[in-house]
């Protein structure tokens, strides 16, 4: 111990501001030196600073996400590995994460996200599994902020450039602009991959004695303290004090996923993870704390890209696309053969020990040495003050007397679809490849998609969703229907949930108005989650979204998985042929609060989130998935933003083939835009042949759920009786260049 | 007038071109290759009356548009 | 017949070229490893789409120089036939087995969708299944599929008629609108002048099935497989 | 010793990233721009005795493998 933070290399001594800038608070650091017995030398601070920030401890939101429930009969691995485990049968189990990058997006677009999915994929792959599909959740500021075109193009060629290269289907995504957003973007990528029941490796360090593989990449000064940025709110201050930028490097991770799952077919991985966030640091303690073992690092092996670097930044690095494994004693070469064969590194930088101690040298000297634990569960738990904010009341008060309703509906629906938030996403997910792997059986553009697994006769159908306006105007209800929203829409191609998996984007956790709607938001998941028998098996917290001090709105986004049985069996959401029967499952209401109509065609942001009954919305979504799997239903889109009159328009005019009009008529009184534009829970509308229609009604009367044929597919026009009439070509066009028309107008195309 | 900008990455920001070239010019046989770091070139014909005004309006493209200055520094010649 | 489809590091599609042949056309398929020397006994060689070496310097600048893309050049002058797909198309213009070059689609987007596909020339082993003039609906999936080769090299191409596929609309019309990337005379996929190399950027292995949405990209590989049998029965009889 | 090397479109191929940056910086009241040309710029350090034999290896490099003869051009400087 003598020789602790000794030569070779000069460390700063430590002071309060040195504390301070690593994010640490005085009782932090008062606890770092009770569980050593000494002082920490900078190093040991850096390390601490990592391994404690709010990205890698959970610290304020672990009391809440106990909340959830994790278990189900498909389970197998929940929250606390790498990522989540459902079992598809057939001796295969789908794995799958979500995770957010949102302060490096903000900072480099293009690089923020292609690091983002770099490191979900390595979430995925590190299990055993190999990536099948993405899905990207993305917000931005307003359309007219002068950054925001900017922000968008570099995310979605960075998440396409990254993902394409790597040979992953990006399958689909969500993208949601909102003032709210103007500083603080999100980026949540999500990857799902498939693996044998019988291979699945797990982020542990076991057995005394076994060796610590880097492979990979080299490590650079890249992103050092990313895991404490990530916790921090942004100022003019941190904007300036950027650290090193992550740039992807999609070819070495793909070399590295072969490789991997290469190397995952012999015998000779005790465990594995990715170096994601703080890391070798976070993957070596974090290792070590699963396994009940300790570790010990050599860092002077650690192949590097830079000179001089210190033990701090070596420890610290953020440089993309490497792994650290633990083989079996006398298995390293075998190990190092195959990444040879990849052209990737493979090198012995430590052993697992039995002393639970996370230790490290470097030039021969011990530079860490800190008990496990103390890195893992003996972290700061925090059950941070909640308060309901004193505006709350007020921000639900909505008085529609006072809103008058259009006198063009249809003028209205026009604006609505053309609008980036309703307007076809197209220009984003052309960017995308999402043919690769050939198991695309649903591209985006539905309400899910749908996957084919080879070699069975089943598919998985992946949806993302959240809506953060919602959440704002009330986070319980907003909770409820991020994860009934996705349980829908997956509902609508026929898919019975597996599980899911979320990225909690929210505030600063030190405010208790934040920490509240934290709070409410997970109440409101777990019934939703409870009532339609939904597990979380893995998800990402993102904390400080928040710019000179105002939070962005509480944005759960929800990634869901599904199962279908039989591939064929599944629908799409626009009308198949004229003449078909329109059918709407479940009842409208009469609520315009935290619609996207208000917003865009009023400029208002107010009011209670439509109403939700779970059971309701259970019989609805049970009745669709069992029409579907009959066979009876030939298309299905479920409401959201625009309520009736944009989804009845998607349904005529986002197929591949030519647009369709439909006639329908409404039996309920109620004003106009609410009828139309209005966005109550618990809608379906499904189209079949008229004589389905009473095996139909049988199978929503056993599960409860009311339907009304509303109308007819045909014509040219979508009509609603009396309130509006256009031609769905004039739709077409408005929707499908809405977005790309807006970027163009802001003069931006690089 | 004609303006030559080059624009690289910042030096320790990584690289994955320049590495994949030099992997490349190494599995050639050119051994002597010991790095290769990848950048873009652009250039620009510029219609101002001094070099001075040139100058000026380089820099302030470079800042505003043809450079990231998260990742990457510039430097041009005007001829 | 016997398939190889090279492994290049950066490769994506080859398993989807793999499953294609092997389980929708009962194919006989064999990875090759790109650090491999190519061994006798193949019919055809696929070079398959992806990102080999990440395109970094340009697209399939360097995985010419893999290897095993000796033994290709050497299987193609002896008549063996070669097939690239989208990066594989543009690793054989670098490696001059084809004529031209790829270069940044117009919009300067990666794109990715269906496009249509008319067939221009049905005396080749890649396209004798089909009818001259016929629609093919296929993916697309790149950044860099714009076709281009100075005058001279077009003029070849056409008198020679090495231009075996087209991008047009549905109703099989050439218009700007249908071209996606930009390319030169709206060419999709070009042969050698001795007809047993084809390059094309749309990807046939990913529309092999009805449920992905179009099998017309069989019609691609089935030609492969009458022209090799027809070739055989040719050999046997003398 | 260290070598510049520059790979442009060759005149006559179409340059949609020259044509886009102009675009930009025309959208942004560059009107003094007059064309831009867009292409590559490598720097490579090189172990080799003499100016001479690096001129003879990047030029050997150039013609295999940096620059696409079909497209592009090249041109270098050492340094
Ligand atoms: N960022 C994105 N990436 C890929 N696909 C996207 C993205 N945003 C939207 N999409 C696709 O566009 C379609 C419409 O999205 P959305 O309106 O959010 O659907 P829903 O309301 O049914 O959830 C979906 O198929 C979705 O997958
Ligand atoms: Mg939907």
């Amino acid at each position: 111990m003598a020789r602790l933070g000794a030569k070779p290399y000069d460390q700063p001594s430590i002071n309060a501001e040195i504390i301070a800038s690593h994010g640490l608070s005085e009782d932090e650091y008062k606890r770092i030196v009770e569980i050593l017995g000494r002082e920490p030398n900078y190093t040991e601070l850096g390390v601490f600073s990592v391994m404690w920030s709010e990205h890698c401890s959970y610290k304020s939101s672990k009391v809440h996400l106990k909340l959830l429930p994790t278990d189900g009969p498909a389970v197998l691995q929940g929250p606390g590995e790498n990522a989540g485990i459902v079992d598809i049968g057939n001796g295969q189990v789908a794995v799958f994460k979500m995770e957010s990058h949102n302060h490096p997006s903000f900072i480099e677009p293009y690089q923020g996200a292609a690091t983002g999915v770099g490191g979900i994929l390595r979430d995925i792959f590190t299990m055993g599994a190999r990536p099948i599909a993405s899905l990207n959740s993305l917000r931005f500021g307003s359309f007219d902020h002068p950054r925001t075109p900017y922000l968008l193009s570099g995310v979605v060629s960075g998440i396409g450039g990254y993902g394409n290269c790597v040979g992953v289907p990006t399958v689909g995504g969500e993208l949601f602009f909102d003032e709210s957003y103007n500083a603080n973007i999100l980026v949540n990528a999500f990857t799902l991959g498939i693996a044998e029941k019988r291979r699945i490796f797990k982020g542990t360090a076991k057995g005394a004695g076994n060796s610590l593989i880097y492979v990979g990449a080299k490590t650079g000064r890249d992103g050092i303290h990313g895991a404490t940025m990530a916790s921090e709110a942004f100022s003019e201050e941190s904007e300036k004090r950027r650290p090193t930028v992550q740039v992807g490097d999609p070819f070495t991770e793909k070399l590295l996923l072969e490789a991997c799952l290469e190397l995952m077919k012999g015998h000779c991985l005790v465990g594995i993870q990715d170096m994601g966030a703080a890391g070798l640091t976070s993957s070596a303690a974090e290792m070590a704390a699963r396994g009940g073992s300790g570790v010990e690092l050599d860092l002077s092996r650690v192949p590097l890209r830079e000179r001089r670097m210190t033990p701090y930044e070596i420890l610290l690095s953020e440089s993309q696309e490497r792994m650290l494994l633990v083989a079996k004693k006398g298995k390293e070469n075998e190990v190092k053969r195959i990444f040879e064969k990849w052209d990737l590194d493979a090198v012995v930088v430590g052993k697992v020990t039995r002393d639970r101690l996370f230790r490290a040298f470097f030039d021969g000297a011990e530079v860490v040495r800190i008990p496990v634990v103390a890195l893992s569960s003996d972290a700061p738990v925090y059950s941070r003050p909640a308060e309901r904010p004193q505006g709350q009341d007020e921000l639900q008060r909505l008085d529609l007397e006072k809103i008058e309703v259009p006198k063009d509906l249809g003028a209205t629906l026009k604006l609505l679809l053309e609008s980036p938030n309703v307007a076809s996403k197209e220009w984003v997910f052309r960017q995308y490849d999402h043919f690769v792997r050939s198991n695309t059986v649903v591209a985006p553009g539905a309400d899910a998609a749908v996957i084919r697994i080879k070699g069975t006769d089943k598919a998985l159908a992946l949806t993302v969703d959240g809506n953060g306006r919602y959440c704002y105007l009330d986070p319980y209800v907003g909770g409820i229907l991020a994860v009934a929203e996705a349980a829908r829409n997956l509902a609508c191609v026929g898919a019975r949930p597996l599980g899911l998996t979320d990225c909690l984007n929210f505030g600063s956790p030190e405010r208790p108005d934040v920490m509240w709607q934290f709070s409410q938001v997970l109440q409101g998941m777990r019934d939703a989650c409870i009532t339609l028998g939904v597990p979380v098996v893995s998800g990402n917290v993102s904390f400080y979204n928040e710019t000179d001090g105002v939070p962005i709105y509480p944005t759960p986004t929800v990634g869901m998985v599904g199962l279908l049985q039989k591939v064929e069996r599944h629908a799409t959401p626009w009308f198949k042929s004229s003449g078909d029967l329109v059918v709407l499952l479940g009842r409208n209401r009469e609520e315009l609060g935290g619609s996207e109509y208000l917003k865009v065609v009023h400029g208002i942001v107010k009011g209670t989130p439509p109403w939700i009954d779970l059971r309701l919305e259970r019989a609805v979504q049970q009745c669709c998935i069992k029409a579907i799997e009959k066979g009876i239903i030939r298309s299905a889109h479920d409401m959201s933003e625009g309520g009736l009159g944009v989804t009845l328009a998607e349904c005529c005019i986002s197929g591949p083939e030519k647009p369709l009009g439909v006639r329908v008529e409404l039996r309920e009184m109620m004003r106009g835009d609410a009828r139309l534009f209005g966005e109550s829970q618990s809608r379906i509308i499904v189209t079949l042949r008229e004589k389905e229609l009473n095996r139909f009604r049988q199978i929503a009367v056993k599960e409860g759920a009311p339907m009304q044929v509303i109308g007819e597919v045909g014509g040219g026009h979508l009509a609603v009786h009396p309130l509006v009439r256009v031609p769905v070509d004039e739709l077409r066009a408005v929707w499908l260049g809405g977005l790309e028309r807006r970027l163009r107008g802001q003069g931006k195309e690089l | 007038m004609r303006v030559k900008i080059f624009v690289c990455l910042k030096d320790g920001v990584l690289d994955p071109q320049g590495k994949a070239v030099a992997h490349s010019l190494h599995s050639l046989g050119y051994q002597e290759v010991q790095d290769v770091r990848m950048g873009k070139y652009l250039e620009i014909s510029l219609d101002v009356p001094s070099r001075q005004a040139a100058e000026l309006k380089i820099r302030e493209m470079c800042d505003k548009l043809l450079a990231n200055p998260v990742i990457e520094d510039y430097r041009f010649e005007i001829e | 017949m016997r398939w190889g489809v090279i492994v290049f590091p950066g490769c994506c599609d080859e398993q989807d070229v793999y499953d294609c042949l092997k389980h929708n056309l009962g194919q006989r398929v064999e990875f090759l490893w790109h650090k491999d020397r190519l061994n006798g006994g193949f019919d055809c060689i696929v070079l398959p789409g992806g990102f080999s070496y990440g395109d970094y310097l340009r697209c399939g600048a360097m995985a010419r120089f893999s290897p095993i893309m000796q033994g290709v050049v050497e299987f193609a002058r002896l008549g063996g036939l070669v097939l690239g797909i989208c990066n594989g198309f543009q690793i054989l213009c670098e490696a001059g087995l084809l004529p031209g070059a790829l270069v940044r689609n117009a919009s300067l987007q990666f794109i990715c969708r269906q496009v249509f596909l008319r067939v221009e020339e049905s005396d080749t082993p890649f396209t004798c299944a089909a009818k001259k003039g016929q629609l093919l609906r296929l993916p697309i999936k790149h950044g860099e599929g714009c076709y281009y080769a100075d005058p001279g090299t077009l003029e070849r191409l056409h008198k020679n008629r090495q231009v075996l596929v087209r991008y047009v609309d549905g109703k099989g019309r050439t218009s700007p609108s249908a071209n996606p990337n930009g390319s030169l005379d709206h060419i999709a996929g070009v042969c050698n002048d001795g007809r047993n190399v084809f390059g094309l950027m749309p990807h046939p292995e990913d529309a092999g099935e009805k449920i992905l949405g179009s099998e017309d990209g069989l019609k691609i590989f089935s030609s492969v497989i009458a022209a090799c049998d027809k070739r055989e029965k040719r050999a046997w009889l003398g």
